[in-house]
């Protein structure tokens, strides 16, 4: 296991619960009408996003998919600033223009998310040029899923990041379906990874819910990117525990298969860790529990308090 | 009469137009998956079970590579209906679209045939800019395709089944408010639309439009969720004892130009509403026909009424400020009529 | 004064630019090889060898990965001049200039900026269908970015340096058949083109059209090589005794809507002189503005003078048919004259 | 080496000598102002579409790139209608309306050839689905350069052909560039045919050089996709002797890199090794040659004479 401190440890639990805790909120008052629109949600997940973006500094950059709230959460969007989004309302991280599909904050270098599938990863292309044309030793992380990797974006990126040797870490999250569609049907492959291997960069297998272990790639990827060693491909696996959206009821998944992966629940996992070693204790653990829900409510409560935009902005924002 | 929705009106068309012809196949993406969805808006739910996977294909994340294989199977002969799950993603597969399914056969010298349809959902509905364009009218621009874009389910399957039976390249647009309010996948501010479907078997020939309403004080040419909002005004016009005639042109191309210039030469009004963007958008090529061919009939200017031109926002009262709504329709009637 | 062609112009205002600017590179196929061609067309001849590799890159046959690298550069503050090697090409990597540069500022609430210029070489030179379209006006019903089509050295120059220093999207097409006769690469049709260019440093504003020819009886808008076969018109015109005016806009997106429209306002008539496809067309844009704006002094209705609605065709019998030429401009304003 | 009946080693000898010629001749014609646009010549390449197309029956069909000339010979176009359909003639394969890089012929199994990098690849898939669909055991050969497995296009036909298991041989003609770029600049692997375990498929390399080497392998290919085993990725390193296109001196190539491959011409080697054979003699080679220059001077002589279109056929087939 990697050496890392108490804090960090602690950190990394509290963000997962974070993400775990703000979705299931959100999907609450979704049920309730309270969040227009869909959600593409990321309970499940929450190693990867979390056990990435902790090696991350806070100018380095990630570019995320339809489902950003855990890659936001992660990377220190303000909790509020993504609910109010959520909610269309002004104060939103994106005033109310993005959604829950675009969640973004550049201040804390996370570019808007990009719903079309494979899209983000060339441009994240392009936010590693511009680091390596100034030398700043910034990295750039770009998330996107198993479905992802049979479009065209996602090799001609990852060839040209290759060849420039550009400072890109691509985060695969497979977790096994996109959409309703199982990784079987749709790729002949067991390892994504290994199509690494048709760039010429490493690709790493990773196991995504143990948030530990994903640091650990996600470290010596990053390392390397910094080093001016070019970009790494890492596969997580993982498993969302919800539907597509929010009108998903997920069907087409055997029973088995999801009771299966909740077994190996990655914030489960963690807090056995933690205990373990005595990094946690249950009372810590309630309240790192209050201190998260408080935040969310607060970030929730100032999401349904802000104001609405007013309509004409919505012709605002076009052009700089 | 039988009442459907357009998305039972569009399933029932892909069902008889397969049973008919073992040369009609599906390609798209969560179209046949057991346990699934029967693609993003329920329309092919229970087709994959009648004809099996190797007519209804499910694809991976790859629309250029399902376009492509599109056209390479309707050059051989079959009658592919591709879909892709947003319109947007039209985008994606754009060169195969524009550069190849409309000019292979031209390129050909008229050798080869390509009988393809792609269906292909669109409209705002509240999901951000990236699901949310309206891009029928984009389209127009490109020599060699066929567009469509029916407004009821009458014509929804009327017109995809000639589509369907057409050896040309055919997008047909489905606006996602109009799919109806049944099923898994309905959408805040859907129209509550069902509509009349006989069960003999009809068909209805693309490059005719239907005159919705009629009226004399003013034409409104308008189509898919825009054809509602204006038959809506139109109503509340009328107590006011102004007679709109509503047209829907129902193909883009071919364009029944005729219906529209004879309304306009009765009317001697045209208002064109339209959810594409208003600036290079449908609503320009409708006006500038007109003035060709009927100038001299106008009593008003031609106005159009379309989308902003802006990304589409997200939150609701964004989304609604921008784009056309009733009570903006009846306005600008009201304003052309002094 | 100095004369240069657009290769040269253009060309220069790439190496001012980078001289002045360190965050403008420049990306695309074949631009920087040593030995090579300098990009398709000639234009970065020259620059891979003052600025060095790191800011003239190379690229694989990736358009979508051109594209989103140049995008996410910009959003960083780099300054990148993209290019596609014929606008054909432009829908291979449509969804990224479609829907990510023209959305993502938008999206993002205004808090990035995506400073990047889209360099197209467009129009038909006897290539057929894939290497042959006027893709301009197809792009302006795309809300979010702006489009530049100079037809003058001068303009090139001018309105380059603009574009490179706006901090939007700007897709800048460069008409083939205009490059100029010098070089490796000169074309069968290509018009001789060499214009003045002042040795000093100067900037064209983006969207302020040119009054290229004052007249009185009818006005012309036309852009590109279209502009020089307008002007062509307008000379021998003059001769039977009619005054044309001829306006190019030079950007199409920002318009300057209202040098045309003073101008109708003046001759009463007007002619949209365009190699855009007609139906949809650039052409369609103007005269609904016109309709909107003006309608009350015409004297005419609007005419269209367009490509024909098919792709292009490779012969130059065929390609010569389809596009509008000086013979059919001259038929069509004296028709317009009556 | 493989059993091949005598006609058959001189039936793919006279097709490359074919190609060659023609190639040449239309180069000189070029030069004279009598062909219109550009041209994307096959001087060199000539082994890989003679040796891949000999293995085809006429019902088996090829999709074509740019550079289609020497694919068009191979498949069996009349030369006649390929070159008037270069000097723009409505006798024309494609009625005028195609041009150089459009030349196809639906009778022979020839679809139109598609200009844009790597778009024919996917197109290719479906013919092969509408093959596997109607259970045919037709198959299609998908041409393509180097440059256009960079693309997107690419990958996705791949993968989806892999997945679909259809009758579909890709065919990369690796002639180490795309337009000025040589593909060390645009690619990190040595080997183009180790993309295939990207999809998991047979990837192969051969010297496309040699004919019979190309004839072989293609051959194995083919016999598994007839067999309903799916598809293989061929990569044949091979060369083009002139530039990209006509106004291209290629002066991006070291001459000795020129001068090697030269020294491995496809039609020298072969006429070596069918002399050794006593396949061929001097005298034969003659006669040969005679009768394929009779011929393609038939053929320009029957494109310089053919009408041009009459202008209005230009709005003609674009609906059918
Ligand atoms: C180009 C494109 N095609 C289709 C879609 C519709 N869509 C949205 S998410 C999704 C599945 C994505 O799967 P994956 O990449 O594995 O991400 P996950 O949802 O599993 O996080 C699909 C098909 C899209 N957004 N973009
Ligand atoms: C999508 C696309 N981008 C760029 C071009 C311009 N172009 C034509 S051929 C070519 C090089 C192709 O290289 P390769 O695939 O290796 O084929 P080769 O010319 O070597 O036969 C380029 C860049 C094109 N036709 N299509
Ligand atoms: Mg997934
Ligand atoms: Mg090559």
């Amino acid at each position: 296991m990697i050496e890392l401190s108490r804090e960090k440890l602690l950190l990394l639990y509290r963000q997962m619960l974070s993400i775990r805790l703000f979705e299931d909120r959100v999907y609450q008052l979704f049920l309730l009408g309270m969040v227009p629109s869909t959600l593409h949600q990321y309970q499940g997940q929450e190693a990867v996003a979390v056990g990435v973006c902790a090696v991350l500094n806070r100018d380095d950059f990630i570019t995320s998919t339809h489902r950003p709230h855990g890659h936001a959460i992660a990377k220190g969007v303000p909790m509020k600033r993504i609910a109010a989004e959520l909610f269309g309302k002004v104060t939103g991280c994106c005033r109310a223009k993005g959604g829950s599909m675009h969640i973004g904050d550049y201040s804390v270098g996370m570019l808007p998310a990009i719903a079309i599938v494979g899209s983000g990863i060339p441009i994240a292309n392009g936010v590693a040029l511009a680091f390596k044309l100034r030398k700043t030793k910034q990295v750039v992380v770009s998330f996107f899923g198993d479905g992802a990797t049979n479009n065209g974006s996602f090799h001609e990126a990852l060839n040209m990041g290759a060849i420039y040797n550009l400072p890109v870490i691509y985060v695969c999250e497979n977790n096994f379906y996109g959409a309703s569609t199982h990784i079987s049907k749709v790729m002949k492959l067991e390892n994504i990874a290994d199509r690494a291997s048709a760039y010429g960069i490493p690709g790493v297998v990773v196991d995504g819910m143990d948030v530990l272990e994903v640091y650990r790639v996600a470290s010596e990827a990053v390392n390397r990117a910094r080093e001016g060693e070019g970009p790494t491909l890492i596969e997580c696996k993982t498993y969302r525990y919800s539907g597509h959206s929010r009108s998903d009821p997920a069907n087409y998944r055997p029973k088995e298969e999801v009771e299966f992966w909740k077994s190996r629940d990655p914030i489960f996992q963690f807090k056995k860790k933690l205990l373990e070693l005595d990094v946690l204790s249950e009372k810590e653990d309630n309240r790192i529990r209050s201190e998260v829900e408080k935040e969310i409510e607060e970030a929730i409560n100032f999401a349904i308090e802000s104001p609405l935009p007013s309509p004409e902005i919505a012709l605002e924002d076009v052009y700089a | 009469m039988r009442r459907l929705t357009i998305a039972e009106a569009i399933r029932e068309a892909l069902r008889e137009e397969m049973r008919k012809d073992p040369n009609v196949i599906l390609i798209g993406e969560d179209i046949g998956i057991p346990g699934g969805w029967g693609g993003p808006f329920t329309v092919t739910q229970g087709l994959a079970e009648e004809f099996g996977h190797e007519r209804v294909i499910d694809t991976p994340i790859s629309e250029t590579g399902i376009v492509g294989m599109a056209i390479g199977a309707a050059i051989m002969g079959l009658r592919p209906v591709a879909e892709v799950q947003y319109c947007d993603f039209l985008f994606c597969a754009m060169d195969q679209i524009a550069n190849q399914a409309a000019k292979l056969r031209y390129m050909s010298g008229g050798q080869i045939k390509i009988p393809l349809v792609l269906r292909a959902p669109t409209g705002a509905t509240g999901r951000g800019a990236q699901h949310a364009q309206s891009l029928e009218g984009l389209f127009i621009n490109i020599s060699g395709l066929k567009i469509v874009a029916p407004s009821t389910p009458y014509d929804a399957k009327g017109l995809l089944k000639s589509s369907i039976r057409d050896d040309n390249p055919v997008l047909f647009f489905e606006h996602k408010l109009l799919y109806g309010s049944k099923g898994a996948r309905k959408e805040r501010g859907g129209v509550e639309l069902l509509g009349e479907v006989p069960e003999e078997e009809y068909t209805i020939p693309l490059g005719v439009a239907d005159i919705k309403r009629e009226g004399k004080d003013i034409t409104i040419v308008a189509k898919l969720l825009m054809l509602h909002r204006t038959l809506e005004a139109a109503e509340e016009l009328e107590r006011d004892g102004i007679s709109v005639e509503v047209i829907d042109p129902r193909t883009l191309v071919p364009l029944d130009k005729e219906t529209i210039i004879n309304s306009v030469k009765k009317t001697n009004r045209i208002l064109i509403v339209d959810e594409c963007p208003k600036t290079g958008g449908w609503a320009a090529e409708i006006s500038a026909i007109i003035v060709e061919e009927a100038m001299d009939y106008l009593d008003a200017p031609i106005k159009r009424l379309c989308t902003s031109d802006v990304p589409i926002p997200f939150s609701p009262v964004l989304e609604g400020y921008v784009i056309p709504t009733k009570d903006r329709i009846i306005q600008a009637v009201r304003e052309m009529l002094g």
